[in-house]
């Protein structure tokens, strides 16, 4: 039944791994920069959810899973986007002091 | 297992495990979601307080920490390749050296908590400020923090342990699975539970992940 | 095949080292087994929790003015906390799924077991430990807190001390409800698996039965949303037993953001409780018309769509709390789009009547009246999806008429139904028609009178979770007739279990596979099923529901229940 | 008698016409929709129709019965919202009442500084709209007027935060409830008080009248005044009747038995004694109650006040 049997060489995942330590070091170095908070604050997520991709994409290999567990993956993200959002929908507009 | 357990489970459908132990990791990243959410909502409205609170936390620490977790990933990634290529021994020593990673984590984690607790920062109060507020919770000599920063260390701390909590579970797991492997009851024909183990531990270096900014770089 | 496996389940065992008695069943990860584990010890706590309803009406028959007390002062908060945290918790959410999901998923969808045995085993392990900590919490001092557990209150409400101990029952509570939901999702994943990798040949994900795609939909459910309430009501546990602040204001938190991830969970929830249900209603009415189901393709989608739109509208539980008018607004326009896929199921159903050739049996009289309360249930949803209805009606009885109407008149009538359908094939006895049928009447009936006045006094103004109230003419009236109800319903409901205790024990043995000519496939197999199912695992060829050629097979004695006969 | 739910302030008229629209609506679709079932279960009954069709489905009547419900609900959706508008929308002469919740007591400040409690309720001038902040001591009440229409939850906020509020116009005079919504612990449904519509001269005496009379107990006796408009009330009597909490009457001097860290102890009652059961209630319980007491914001002079107060209940 396994479908991905390929064997890899070790040289993918240490490429991977190059990338996520200079993605780990370049959020440090950026979180330096003094460019407001929400935009700092982007920065930082924007980096993280590269490293949390190139994880689950080649470290939890779904580059060799079939279709159907990116669909999942999908589903969950989605439903993670929208109880971010709706919470927001209040916190957003509530009326302060 | 008995023969007629093995007849129901009549095949072993290595995908559909796979699939189901998906299932599971997205369950586990909607719990830590909760947590999210709430810091999300309080930092955005506490946006000060959340800034001051982090200057407490070492960025150093953090990063190393995040730089020993990545570690930990790669290792666990070559020992399943190691495993799956039958250098079963290459296999083992990979796995171990995860687990020391995590263990690595854990400590620098305890040294960092500890050090929190010696300054009092533990929860809400910093000392050296006289007079209480009247709390049971303060002896002399402590001064509430202000709520913002309450909330902060009430995160961080809560946090940071239920992912320290994941970490210890990954460790046991990963020695359990050492055992079977030297046993032979995991082997290059039957890596499943290698490979479900090495998702678990990838799912905690993500959530990790997004903790690190959120914690020690927003200050 | 092995002599085991082709033996009714309730003589084979899956388990050579328990084959008799007691541990045959414990430790057995059979399927049919466990679904009917789960069924015995969900009705054993779902008779308490009906016994606290029952008082709670018996309390509120008089205005506090006649010194009428049946529940201790202090007592009324326990009692509707733990009506309502078995009710929800312990019965109606994992209720169907775990009962008649666990026996009939596989069945309907030709496998031998679900994708994962000794998880499915597992999870009903957890689910009694929870259930059974749950239920001690109750004797240990309980909580008052309601279902819902709404800080501050829950935070700092003190717990009645056992025997000079103090006992923390508040926290005791809310981790059996943690618990308790690790075996809701365990069940769940192990139902999307079972639907994705172990239908039999040719059953197309649009060939597969309606209960099936409920059950699915609902798995969904409990995957996504309920981490978020386990670990949400361990905040609470945190926060009471350390200095920290989640969602206490005195400690800079924010209480309503608990409701919001309270309900972030606890509206699916609600549609956990009635989809599956609705896959009942879906099988047993083209069974009694003999006919295929109205619109199967849009029946499966809305039960989908249900899902998903049930995901987005939360926060219409929380219209007062004071959250921002531009979210009552946006959770008030997305609540109204789950009715438009639980409208067209509704329509469907009824246009499935259309030129059948009925029969009412007992499971058809319950899928009837299924309908028609859960019409009642859902459409004063809309009062309370409509804003400034809300507002007037929020925390009043006519909310508690509206979820009893949903949860009972919808999703245990539905299940009700679901048990009589199934009871021949499930234990291979049959019941008294004419008893079930005078249960259904009482029920029917006790059950409209309980909860119509209900409504009415919410209108008036009757707030909810109310110890003693005003002694308010138009209240004392209603509340009179409300608890009168509740005398007709009990009396339906103990018909209703008494004719299966009765059949359990008594009843007349059937081998039967097929006794109300039903087209799908759990129908086509021995009754009680051998363990693995079927003799040979099926291929599917027809629709689930097409009953032309359904009767075309039988006549050519090619159905895959013919070798029975 | 109060009849709670005949409509009687300016919201009424929306709220009951979004009511009576949705009401509509779901009376045309149950009895439609039951209405069929009873015709096909006797139409197409095993006897009358033995041999059923195979209908399938009719993806026109599927279009319409999606495309119809959508109409409605939006129909449904608009109304409620408009009315809901309204309701958060404060007009800009509004009287303001403070309105404070507490573990099962009200109270309501007006503008002139004059506090009434749950015994009193609350009165308000007809056709003037009131505006209503609204401030939790302790846990999430809910201030409920059927007869207004009118429902908001009594939120404790965290330092800095703006308390919810609500406002109403009463259009018709008379006494109507006013409920507690939220469950809010052992008292919840005694959190009961009146609303007193009177006309807006009425209005103008009674708040002189009342204002006057506060003023004066205020000077003769401000313990008494306190205890009144702290709402210690809810819970103590000052005439030994035992309520949730130990009655007033007689206890300065009292032996009694408290309870502290689950240990009994014996104490005179004193003023320390006394003081220290204002500002820290938990610390000691009297045995035989619960420890529901909250710590409630009082001054040292305050505390006084009730102390001396006290002293003259027990002689
Ligand atoms: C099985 C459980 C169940 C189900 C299915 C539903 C279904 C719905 N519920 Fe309900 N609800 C509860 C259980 C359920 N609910 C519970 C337990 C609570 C209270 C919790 C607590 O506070 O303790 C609650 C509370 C609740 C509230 C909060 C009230 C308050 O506290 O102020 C609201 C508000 O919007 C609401 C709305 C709805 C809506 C819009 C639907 C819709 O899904 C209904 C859709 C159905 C129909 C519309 C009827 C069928 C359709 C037709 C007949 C076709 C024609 C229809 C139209 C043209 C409109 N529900
Ligand atoms: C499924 C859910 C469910 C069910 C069945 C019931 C059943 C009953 N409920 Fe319950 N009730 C709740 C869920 C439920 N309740 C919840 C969530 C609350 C809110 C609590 C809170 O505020 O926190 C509540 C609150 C509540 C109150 C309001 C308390 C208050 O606000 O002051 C009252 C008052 O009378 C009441 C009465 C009753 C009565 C008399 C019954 C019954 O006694 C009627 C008799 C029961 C039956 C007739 C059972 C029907 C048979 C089945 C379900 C079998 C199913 C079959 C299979 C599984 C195969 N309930
Ligand atoms: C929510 C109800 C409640 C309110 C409101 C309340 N109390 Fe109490 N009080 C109690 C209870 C219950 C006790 C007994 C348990 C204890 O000692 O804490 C108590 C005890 C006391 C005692 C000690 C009595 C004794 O017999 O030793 C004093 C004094 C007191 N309250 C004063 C006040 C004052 C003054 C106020 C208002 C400013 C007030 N209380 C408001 C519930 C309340
Ligand atoms: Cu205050 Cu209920
Ligand atoms: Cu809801």
């Amino acid at each position: 039944m396994n479908t991905h049997e390929q064997t890899q060489s070790p040289r993918l995942p240490i490429i991977v791994f190059a990338a996520l330590i200079l993605l780990t070091i370049s959020t440090v170095l950026l979180s330096g920069l003094d460019v407001g908070n929400t935009t700092s604050l982007l920065i930082a997520m924007a980096v993280a959810s590269m490293k949390a991709g190139l994880v689950l994409y080649f470290f939890m290999h779904l580059n060799h899973e079939p279709l159907i567990f990116k669909l999942f993956l999908g589903v969950a993200f989605f439903t993670l986007l929208a109880i971010f959002v709706l919470t927001f929908s209040d916190y957003s507009f509530r009326v302060l002091a | 297992m008995t023969d007629q357990v093995l007849a129901v489970e009549h095949h072993h459908d290595e995908v559909g495990t796979r699939l189901g132990f998906w299932l599971f990791l997205y369950t586990e990243l909607f719990l830590f979601a909760a947590f999210f959410l709430v810091y999300a909502v309080y930092r955005s409205s506490h946006l000060e307080d959340f800034k001051l609170a982090a200057e407490n936390l070492n960025t150093t620490i953090g990063a190393v920490n995040t730089i020993i977790l990545l570690t930990s990933s790669l290792t666990m990634v070559l020992s399943l390749d190691a495993l799956k290529k039958g250098s079963v021994k290459l296999a083992k020593l990979l796995l171990l050296a995860t687990v020391a990673l995590g263990v690595a984590f854990l400590i620098i984690k305890g040294f960092e908590w500890s050090a929190k607790f010696d300054h009092h920062i533990f929860l809400q109060t910093v000392k050296g400020i006289a007079a209480g507020h009247g709390s049971p919770l303060l002896t002399p000599g402590e001064e509430m923090l202000p709520v913002g920063q309450v909330l902060f260390f009430g995160l961080y701390f809560v946090m940071t342990g239920t992912h320290a909590l994941h970490i210890i579970i990954g460790a046991t797991w990963m020695l359990i699975v050492y055992f079977w492997i030297s046993k032979g009851s995991i082997n290059p024909e039957n890596h499943g539970v290698l490979e479900r183990c090495g998702l678990y531990w990838h799912l905690v270096d993500v959530i990790w992940i997004f903790l690190f900014p959120l914690y020690y770089l927003v200050a | 095949m092995d002599k085991a496996a082709s033996q009714s389940y309730l003589n084979s065992h899956t388990n050579p080292k328990w084959t008799k008695g007691f541990m045959s069943w414990f430790m057995s990860t059979d399927h049919k087994r466990i679904g009917i584990m789960y069924a015995m010890a969900m009705f054993t706590f779902f008779f308490v929790a009906v016994c606290l309803g029952f008082v709670m009406k018996l309390q509120k028959m008089f205005p506090a003015s006649s010194g009428w007390e049946i529940i201790p002062v202090e007592m009324y908060g326990s009692f509707f906390t733990l009506h309502a945290i078995i009710m929800i918790f312990l019965f109606i959410v994992p209720g169907a799924p775990a009962i008649l999901g666990n026996f009939f998923l596989p069945l309907q969808i030709g496998a031998r077991d679900v994708a994962f045995p000794r998880v499915n085993l597992l999870s009903f392990w957890l689910y009694l430990f929870g259930a059974i900590m749950a239920v001690t919490g109750v004797l240990l001092g309980g909580a008052d807190t309601g279902w819902t557990f709404t800080p501050p209150y829950s935070i700092n409400t003190q717990t009645i001390s056992v025997l000079g101990i103090a006992f923390d029952s508040v926290s005791w509570m809310l981790t059996a409800t943690f618990i308790l939901g690790w075996g809701t999702i365990l069940t769940g994943i192990n139902f999307i698996v079972t639907v994705h990798r172990m239908r039999a040949k040719g059953m197309g994900y649009f060939k597969m039965p309606l209960f099936t795609w409920s059950i699915y939909a609902t798995s969904w459910l409990q995957v996504l949303a309920t981490p978020v309430v386990g670990i949400t009501l361990l905040m609470i546990v945190i926060e009471r037993i350390m200095p920290v602040g989640f969602f206490n204001p005195a400690k800079g938190g924010d209480p309503i953001l608990f409701q919001h991830l309270f309900w972030i969970y606890s509206h699916p929830a609600v549609y956990i409780m009635i989809l599956p249900s609705m896959g009942l209603v879906s099988e047993i009415i083209p069974t009694n018309s003999q006919k295929p189901i109205f619109g199967y393709k849009s029946i499966a989608i809305a039960s989908c769509s249900i899902a998903g739109v049930g995901y987005l509208l939360w926060a219409h539980h929380m219209f007062t709390t004071g959250m921002s008018d531009f979210a009552a607004l946006l959770f008030s326009f997305l609540t109204f789009f789950v009715a438009i896929p639980t409208a067209i199921k509704v329509f469907n159903w009824t246009a499935t009547l259309y030129k059948g050739s009925i029969t009412l049996t007992p499971a058809m009289l319950f899928a009837l009246a299924f309908i028609f309360n859960f019409s009642i249930g859902g459409l004063t949803g809309m009062f309370l999806g409509s804003l400034s209805t809300d507002i007037h009606l929020h925390d009043t009885d006519f909310v508690v008429a509206h979820f009893h109407y949903t949860m009972f008149g919808g999703a245990a009538f539905g299940l009700i139904g679901g048990v009589f359908h199934y009871f021949s094939k499930m234990f291979g006895k049959m019941y008294s028609m004419k008893w079930a049928k005078a249960g259904f009447g009482f029920m029917f009936i006790g059950f409209n009178a309980l909860y119509f006045p209900m409504l009415l006094l919410g209108y008036y103004g009757m707030p909810r979770r109310y110890q003693t109230y005003p002694d308010i003419p138009i209240f004392n009236k209603l509340q009179l007739a409300s608890t009168i109800g509740s005398w007709i319903l009990v009396t339906g409901v103990i018909i209703v279990l008494a004719v299966w205790i009765h059949a359990l024990l008594k009843g007349k043995r059937t081998s039967d596979p097929n006794p109300w000519n039903s087209s799908t496939i759990e129908w086509q197999t021995a009754t009680p099923p051998t363990l693995f199912n079927f003799e040979v695992d099926p291929v599917i060829t027809r629709d689930p529901y097409d009953y032309e050629a359904f009767r075309a097979e039988v006549k050519a004695g090619t159905s895959l229940g013919a070798s029975h006969d | 008698m109060n009849v709670n739910y005949n409509p009687a302030s300016v919201f009424s008229q929306d709220v009951d016409f979004s009511f009576y629209f949705i009401f509509i609506i779901s009376i045309l679709c149950l009895v439609g929709i039951t209405g069929f079932m009873i015709f096909s279960i006797v139409k197409y009954s095993r006897k009358n129709n033995p041999t059923p069709s195979n209908l399938e489905g009719h993806t026109g009547l599927e279009i319409v019965w999606t495309i119809i419900p959508t109409i409605l609900v939006m129909f449904i959706f608009y109304f409620g919202a408009k009315g809901f508008l309204k309701m958060r929308n404060v007009p800009e002469n509004a009287m303001e009442i403070r309105v404070d919740a507490g573990m099962w007591w009200w109270k309501f400040t007006y503008p002139n500084g004059l506090e009434q409690n749950t015994a009193d309720g609350l009165t308000v001038p007809a056709d003037t709209p009131i505006y209503l902040p609204l401030h939790s001591a302790d846990v999430i009440h809910s201030f409920y007027v059927p007869a207004f229409r009118v429902k908001m939850d009594v939120v404790p906020k965290a330092e800095g935060a703006k308390d919810n509020y609500t406002w109403f116009e009463a259009s018709r005079i008379g006494d109507f409830d006013l409920f507690c919504a939220e469950y809010c612990g052992l008292n919840h449904s005694q959190m009961i008080t009146k609303v007193h519509v009177l006309t807006k001269p009425d209005y103008q005496a009674w708040l002189d009248e009342q204002s006057a009379e506060q003023m004066l107990q205020l000077a003769q006796n401000p313990g008494k005044a306190l205890i009144t408009s702290k709402g210690c009330f809810a819970c103590h009597s000052s005439d030994g009747t035992k309520l949730v909490g130990p009655s007033f009457k007689g206890l300065f001097g009292k032996t009694e038995i408290v309870v502290t860290n689950g240990e009994e102890r014996e104490i005179v009652v004193d003023e320390a004694y006394l003081k220290q059961s204002m500002l820290e209630p938990a610390r000691d319980i009297v045995k035989g109650y619960q420890p529901l007491m909250p710590p409630l914001p009082l001054t040292a002079e305050e505390i006084m006040a009730i102390i001396e107060h006290i002293k003259e209940l027990s002689e």
